[in-house]
């Protein structure tokens, strides 16, 4: 079986997908077991491959049994085990935790929606595990198409956010395809591997450089890296909860995961170096990203929206250190793939567990929380501080690495806007902190609410444990993480940073 | 100017296809009407996959279907040159799908917000949200 | 050596916390869990002493989680002299706690009692951390484990004082003390304090300077001028709060962390090679007159008191930076003695808060009336303080001029003495008010009431222990001597 | 705006065109394109999976996998269209319009009523009135069967010639949308209910995965459709051209289904009761 795990990462929840979707039709009350079941399979599959590429090295898998570069294969290493195991358990905790949401706010299309989430996640497990360059673009579809419509599903001014997400998205794709086609016009082949050889010959030529810019291009919109990151705030920001938790935490990382993986294994780092040499100006863009994400997320007045924000500046960390040209830097832009998408997954989990008491995550919905949501605050509070950059906290140890590497390369810039974008996420937390801590429903007895608003003070207690018992598990994992880092470091991602990199 | 004749001949396919998108793109950025911004959209989506097609094409070669009986045991061998490539064929069937499906899923992205807003014009929805 | 005991004396106020939380509803057990994991605390501490008098280094290795920056304790005679006072004044403060909050009353007692569990464990944590990585870690816990009990009374002076808090403490830290911990890492490969300091041979002279300067004013907590206002603002919050944790914990953590920085990370022989320490020991002896004349103005008490601190603190990091044995012994003796001291006189104001609801010292005059002991407890404490006979303080103020001499600089020397005048001047003139003046409230003529026994009781103990340590200042005096010598020995 | 978007356009064409200096040229038989991976299709197709059509070959077998996910895009757009638009309550709206068998007079009523009037005296018409129009209806039910027949003909016969699973599928599914077109949207409903719809649209993808994940448990890689020969009976090479031909079944009724899916929701803003 055990040969089997690449397929059975993407197949499981595939076919259960399909189920859920039967069952939406037949048998609703069997769509949330079907979905558990799917990214149940794929959690156990990712897991027992990631241990398999830990024990064996690369293990590759040739769908339909053809060989490459005729047929399509899976290339699993270190980086895309720990990705796929990444992104198949942060779904499968996702999915326990807003169950409730989900079936309170959609309760007639439990099976549809639980169909699109499956996908999603089935989508975005075989971007992270494919070899194969023009495969990739037909699952980033998926996840797309899925993202769309599960932001879209929200009332108000989601569909038109989504509306947006789809415009860009689709012109990042398609920009994606049309680089795929670059390559595929200079040599012939769409393997990623096969690609890899047949470029090295190529180097200067303008076609290959066109490719890789219209590549990239394409990847930094689906990955909302500045300036192309206009659609994220809107589509996160008003996205329903239980998707905002998906999304959020995965999308952009997958995406980042992918730019990595185009970069070490389809270009090579020899030719971004060497070649390409916009090193500098791109990690200049990183700073403008963490620096704007930060700038803008302190003008916000609504917790979702500020979050969505922050991720714009994460982006920013991460393409930044994987620019920078060192293994310091690109072992930091790795690890914080793994970091902030737990910490950001913690994060907007919390928003949503506050969003299902209060439903709303405005500002001064979150007045007096740490009285009436002790957990879910704490929660927050173990997001925030990995956000920051506290030990032992996962974030810091990624900050870390990525801070070093931009001493190594000399690059104060990214230094010190790392450090600014740390200090402005102390700003921004701590004004939550201070509302849900200081403010506690004091207005009240100010005139306006009266009873009303006492009754709502009174209703509010703590996220039912189904939230809450995943969301604490996220908040655990945050120091789990950190003190992990270690091994992490040594074990999965040195061995797979090439030897190129200075 | 003399030199970039013949480059303009011998390769028309991409600059038909680069005018194509730039046509899809222009609409989508500044048309205003939602409705416009799609069919920009799939303009751009079916340049790519002009594109796409006319990397299969080659001279001399006939569309990538086998004769009856060719290929099998020691009759005539097939020669790649005299069948047109395949592969990019196969891509296109897949990217048209997925414009397809996108275009499907943007039209009830557009439904949903024409019955809150009443209106498809960029300018007036916002209006509208700036107003809210 | 390995041994889990240091692990175990920073977990058992942790591990009190689920303890507390579920005795919330019963305040006697309630306090009771904070007793018995101050005690056992203690007890943990004082087991390794034999140890570590012995000469023996204790020690253990969580995870490594940065190569060469391990998650690992390690005991010696600075840590142990640290956490040996923070963990028997807990005890102390503990009792305090129950007559201070009970008297007034206050709200979230819960919240209260586990952050301050919190904070102690964090602050042996740093007492026993065995890198800078580890130091860090815990001083960052610390810092967010008193947020909390800084802003406790939750009103909008609690808020701006919080904010004030955060902007200084985790802002130095994260834009000094973090870059400068990673570029000294960047250029030794490791973090682990060694008593020749690991930076020794690995950073250029101007480097050098840069960082040293990052860390002092990255650590904050220790209160040095500029990024010291974060500490009169902190004392919005509850007395015992300000008396342990910003007379004991939390700012003896910053000076430990630059004694750390001098003694584990740059050494003895680089600093004085480079002739850093005197640069280290003018900014201390700026900040020393310049916080004595300015508590020499304060009408609040607890400001004044705060303001005092400050500048105490700068006499723990001049001693250090003079480099001379005699001086540092004296900065490091200073850690202990001051703390004894500055307790009494924080849980006096404290006692006098609770028993009479006054904060101003003009409002005082005449109390000795009223509460005759808890003004004695002063006395004892403010003698402590300014470095007079029979008081322990005067010990270290004594290793501190001999290290002047030693260290050849008379001008550091009649700085001490200025302002060790200076301190004479801002607390004896409350004792005199207190004794020898008419009562502003005709009440207080009639008795002696001085409030619950938790409440005063604790300082005269404190201050008995002054007064002991100054005839025999052991263990803390050994130790001391023996972490200098340690440094000098080699 | 304009200015902003011209400026784009500019540069990303400018880009475009400067790289197509290095490109080959038009019909190039040289190409790297020409001559790395496709002449393999081209010249083992026949011997390795017995299928005349290459298009064919390689969408659902050399790289079935995509086409797989592919036919999942689809269904994707299906359950997405579905998921946003569907509404159960009725559409909200004062008046119903009906015509009397009989005479073809239109009623409009002003309330909905309680109980529908009995369908084969009054017959519901859409509330933009559409003329009755014998020809039109009458042609196209007469023809509908001859376009179905052809999907499935393209369906089955995408071996040999231009078709497969997509194209036929598609010709089915414009079959019940030409329907609903000419008649109306509750007649094209009640011929092809809307959980029946969803439940092929799902099947159809099932079919295709289920035929890979068989192929899995029968020892081989996911969608090895060789591994299938014991139980077809047939060689391995034949139980290729077996295979694909299973996925384009599934593709096509997914297609199929997907499409009547897509188009009811579009047309009836979810209501399902009346639209284009």
């Amino acid at each position: 079986m055990s040969e089997q795990y690449p397929a059975l990462v993407v197949i499981g929840p595939l076919l259960c997908a399909l189920l859920v979707s039967v069952a939406g039709w037949l048998r609703p009350r069997l769509c949330l077991p079907l979905a558990i079941v799917g990214l149940g399979i794929a959690a156990a599959a990712s897991t027992g491959l990631l241990a398999q590429v830990l024990a064996t090295g690369p293990v590759s898998y040739r769908l339909g049994g053809w060989a490459p570069p005729w047929g399509i294969v899976y290339y699993v290493d270190n980086l895309s085990a720990v990705v796929a195991a990444l992104v198949s358990w942060v779904a499968l905790f996702n999915l326990a935790a807003s169950y409730r949401t989900a079936m309170t706010d959609y309760p007639e299309k439990i099976g549809p929606f639980y169909t699109l989430y499956v996908l999603a996640v089935t989508g975005m497990l075989g971007m992270v595990v494919t070899g194969d360059a023009f495969n990739l673009y037909v699952l980033l579809e998926i996840t797309s198409l899925t993202g769309y419509a599960l932001i879209g599903l929200a009332g108000g001014r989601a569909p038109l956010a989504s509306l947006n997400y789809l415009f860009l998205g689709t012109i990042g794709a398609s920009f994606y395809l049309l680089g795929v086609g670059y390559l595929y016009i200079v040599t012939g082949s769409l393997n990623m591997a096969d690609l890899a050889k047949l470029l090295t010959p190529l180097y200067g030529s303008l076609a290959l450089l066109a490719a890789f810019a219209i590549t990239l291009v394409g990847l930094w919109m689906k990955m909302a890296f500045f300036p192309l990151h206009a659609w994220l705030p809107n589509a996160y920001g008003f996205a329903p909860a239980p998707a905002a938790s998906l999304l959020a935490p995965l999308m952009t990382k997958v995406m980042v995961y992918v730019m990595i993986r185009v970069m070490i294994s389809v270009f090579t780092v020899e030719f971004i170096l060497q070649e390409v040499a916009l090193s500098q100006f791109v990690v200049w863009l990183a700073v403008a990203a963490m620096v704007a994400g930060a700038l803008m997320a302190l003008g916000q007045r609504d917790l979702k929206r500020m979050l969505a924000y922050i991720v714009v500046a994460e982006v920013g960390y991460m393409v930044g250190g994987a620019w920078l040209g060192n293994k310091m830097a690109m072992t930091g832009a790795i690890l914080h793939i793994i970091n902030d998408a737990v910490m950001t997954f913690c994060v907007f989990l919390a928003a949503g567990c506050i969003y299902q008491k209060t439903r709303g995550t405005a500002f001064e919905d979150l007045q007096g929380l740490f009285k009436k949501m002790p957990w879910t605050m704490t929660a927050l509070a173990a997001g925030a501080l990995a956000m920051i950059g506290v030990p032992p906290f996962c974030g810091f140890f990624s900050k870390w690495y990525l801070i070093r590497g931009g001493l190594e390369a000399g690059h104060w810039g990214f230094v010190g806007a790392l450090l600014f974008s740390s200090l402005v996420n102390v700003v921004l937390f701590f004004r939550i902190f201070e509302i849900a801590f200081f403010e506690p429903m004091s207005h009240g007895h100010g005139g306006h609410g009266g009873h009303g608003e006492q009754a709502k003070a009174i209703a509010l207690t703590e996220a039912p444990l189904s939230m809450l018992l995943p969301l604490l598990a996220a908040a655990l994992g945050l120091v789990a993480l950190g003190l992990a880092t270690g091994p992490l470091v040594e074990k999965i991602i040195l061995p797979i940073i090439p030897a190129g990199l200075g | 100017m003399e030199e970039y004749i013949p480059l303009f001949l011998t390769k028309y396919n991409y600059w038909v296809y680069i005018t194509l998108m730039m046509i899809g793109l222009w609409a989508m950025i500044a048309k205003n009407n939602l409705v416009k911004k799609i069919v920009g959209m799939n303009i751009f989506q079916t340049a790519i996959i002009l594109f796409y097609v006319s990397i299969g094409a080659k001279y001399g070669a006939t569309i990538p279907i086998l004769q009856h009986g060719s290929g099998h045991g020691h009759e005539a061998a097939v020669h790649a040159a005299d069948y047109i490539n395949p592969l990019p064929h196969v891509l296109m069937l897949t990217a048209i799908v997925v414009s397809v499906a996108t275009l499907g899923v943007a039209l009830a992205l557009v439904i949903k917000i024409h019955q809150r807003h009443r209106t498809l014009e960029e300018d007036e929805i916002l209006e509208q949200l700036r107003e809210s | 050596m390995h041994s889990i005991t240091p692990l175990l004396a920073v977990l058992v106020s942790l591990a009190a916390v689920p303890f507390i939380i579920l005795c919330r509803k019963r305040p006697n057990a309630r306090e009771s869990v904070t007793f018995i994991a101050a005690g056992i605390k203690l007890l943990l501490v004082a087991s390794l002493l034999p140890l570590v008098m012995a000469g023996k280094e204790v020690g253990i290795t969580l995870a490594t989680v940065l190569p060469g920056a391990p998650l690992a304790l390690k005991v010696d005679a600075f840590g142990l002299l640290f956490a040996l006072v923070s963990s028997s004044l807990w005890i102390v403060t503990s009792a305090y706690s129950i007559g201070y909050m009970r008297g007034l009353d206050e709200h979230s007692q819960t919240r209260y009692f586990c952050f301050f569990a919190v904070a102690l464990s964090a602050t042996i944590g740093v007492a026993f951390s065995a890198n800078l990585f580890t130091m860090y870690l815990f001083y960052e816990m610390l810092s967010l484990a008193t947020y909390p009990l800084v802003t406790h009374h939750q009103d909008p002076e609690a808020r701006s004082s919080g904010r004030k808090y955060l902007f200084y403490i985790m802002g130095t830290s994260i834009a000094l003390a973090l870059p400068a911990m990673i570029i000294a890492y960047q250029q030794a490969g490791t973090l682990a304090f060694s008593p020749a300091g690991f930076l020794a041979g690995k950073v250029s002279p101007v480097m050098a300077g840069v960082l040293l300067f990052m860390f002092i004013f990255g650590f904050a907590k220790a209160g040095i001028m500029p990024v010291h206002s974060w500490l009169p603002a902190a004392m919005v919050a509850p007395t015992p709060v300000s008396a342990l944790l910003h007379a004991v914990a939390v700012v003896k953590v910053g000076a430990f962390s630059i004694l750390r920085i001098i003694t584990g990370v740059f050494g003895v022989d680089l600093l004085k090679g480079l002739d850093l320490g005197m640069a280290v020991a003018w900014v201390a002896a700026f900040t020393i007159i310049v916080a004595s004349l300015i508590a020499l103005s304060q009408d609040g008490l607890k400001r004044r008191l705060a303001f005092s601190t400050i500048g105490q603190l700068s006499y723990i990091v001049l001693g250090l930076a003079l480099l001379s044995p005699k001086g540092m012994t004296g900065g490091t003796l200073h850690i202990a003695m001051h703390a004894f001291g500055k307790i009494t006189l924080f849980m006096c104001a404290g006692a006098i808060f609770v028993a009479t609801g006054k904060k101003n010292i003009s409002d005082m005059t005449g109390i000795g009336k009223r509460m005759p002991w808890t003004m004695a407890a002063f006395l004892v404490g403010s003698l402590s303080v300014i470095g007079l006979p029979p008081t322990g303080g005067f010990i270290s103020k004594w290793y501190l001029a001999l290290g002047c001499l030693q260290a050849g600089s008379v001008a550091l020397l009649v700085v001490l003495l200025v302002s060790s005048l200076l301190n004479a001047a801002y607390f004896l003139p409350i004792v005199y008010r207190a004794y020898f003046k008419p009562p502003v409230e005709a009440a207080w003529a009639e008795g002696r009431n001085e409030g619950p026994a938790a409440a005063w009781v604790p300082p005269l103990v404190t201050a008995a222990c002054s007064l002991v340590l100054f005839f025999y200042p052991q263990p803390f005096l050994r130790l001391a001597q023996m972490a200098v010598a340690s440094l000098f020995g080699g | 705006m304009k200015a902003l978007a011209l400026a784009i356009v500019a540069l990303v064409g400018g880009l475009l065109i400067s790289a197509t200096v290095d490109f080959p040229d038009w019909g190039d038989p040289a190409s790297p394109a020409s001559l790395h991976v496709s002449p393999h299709y081209v010249e083992k197709t026949m011997e390795e999976t017995s299928v005349p059509n290459i298009v064919t070959a390689v969408l659902a077998d050399y790289r079935g996998f995509d086409t797989m996910f592919e036919t999942t895009v689809v269904f994707t757009a299906g359950v997405a269209c579905f998921l946003l638009l569907r509404r159960r309550e009725p559409r909200p709206g004062p008046s119903r319009v009906y015509r009397h068998r009989a005479t073809g007079v239109i009623v409009e009523m002003s309330q909905p009523p309680d109980t529908e009037p009995a369908p084969e005296v009054f017959k519901r018409i859409d509330d933009d009135w559409t003329p009755h129009d014998l020809i039109v209806m009458n042609v196209c039910r007469l023809l509908i069967p001859f376009i179905q027949l052809f999907g499935l003909y393209v369906i089955a016969h995408g071996h040999h010639s231009p078709g497969g699973g997509f194209q036929g599928g598609v010709i089915l599914g414009a079959s019940v949308i030409l329907l609903a077109l000419s008649w109306d949207l509750r007649t094209a409903t009640t011929r092809m209910k809307e959980t029946a719809t969803g439940l092929m649209s799902a099947t159809g993808v099932f079919i295709y995965a289920g035929v890979g994940a068989l192929a899995l448990a029968m020892g081989g890689n996911f969608l090895d459709y060789a591994a299938l020969s014991p139980i077809l009976m047939v060689d391995p090479v034949a139980a290729r051209s077996l295979g694909i031909f299973f996925v384009e079944v599934g593709v096509g009724l997914a297609v199929m289904a997907t499409m009547v899916l897509i188009y009811r929701n579009l047309a009836s803003e979810g209501h399902l009761d009346q639209g284009l």
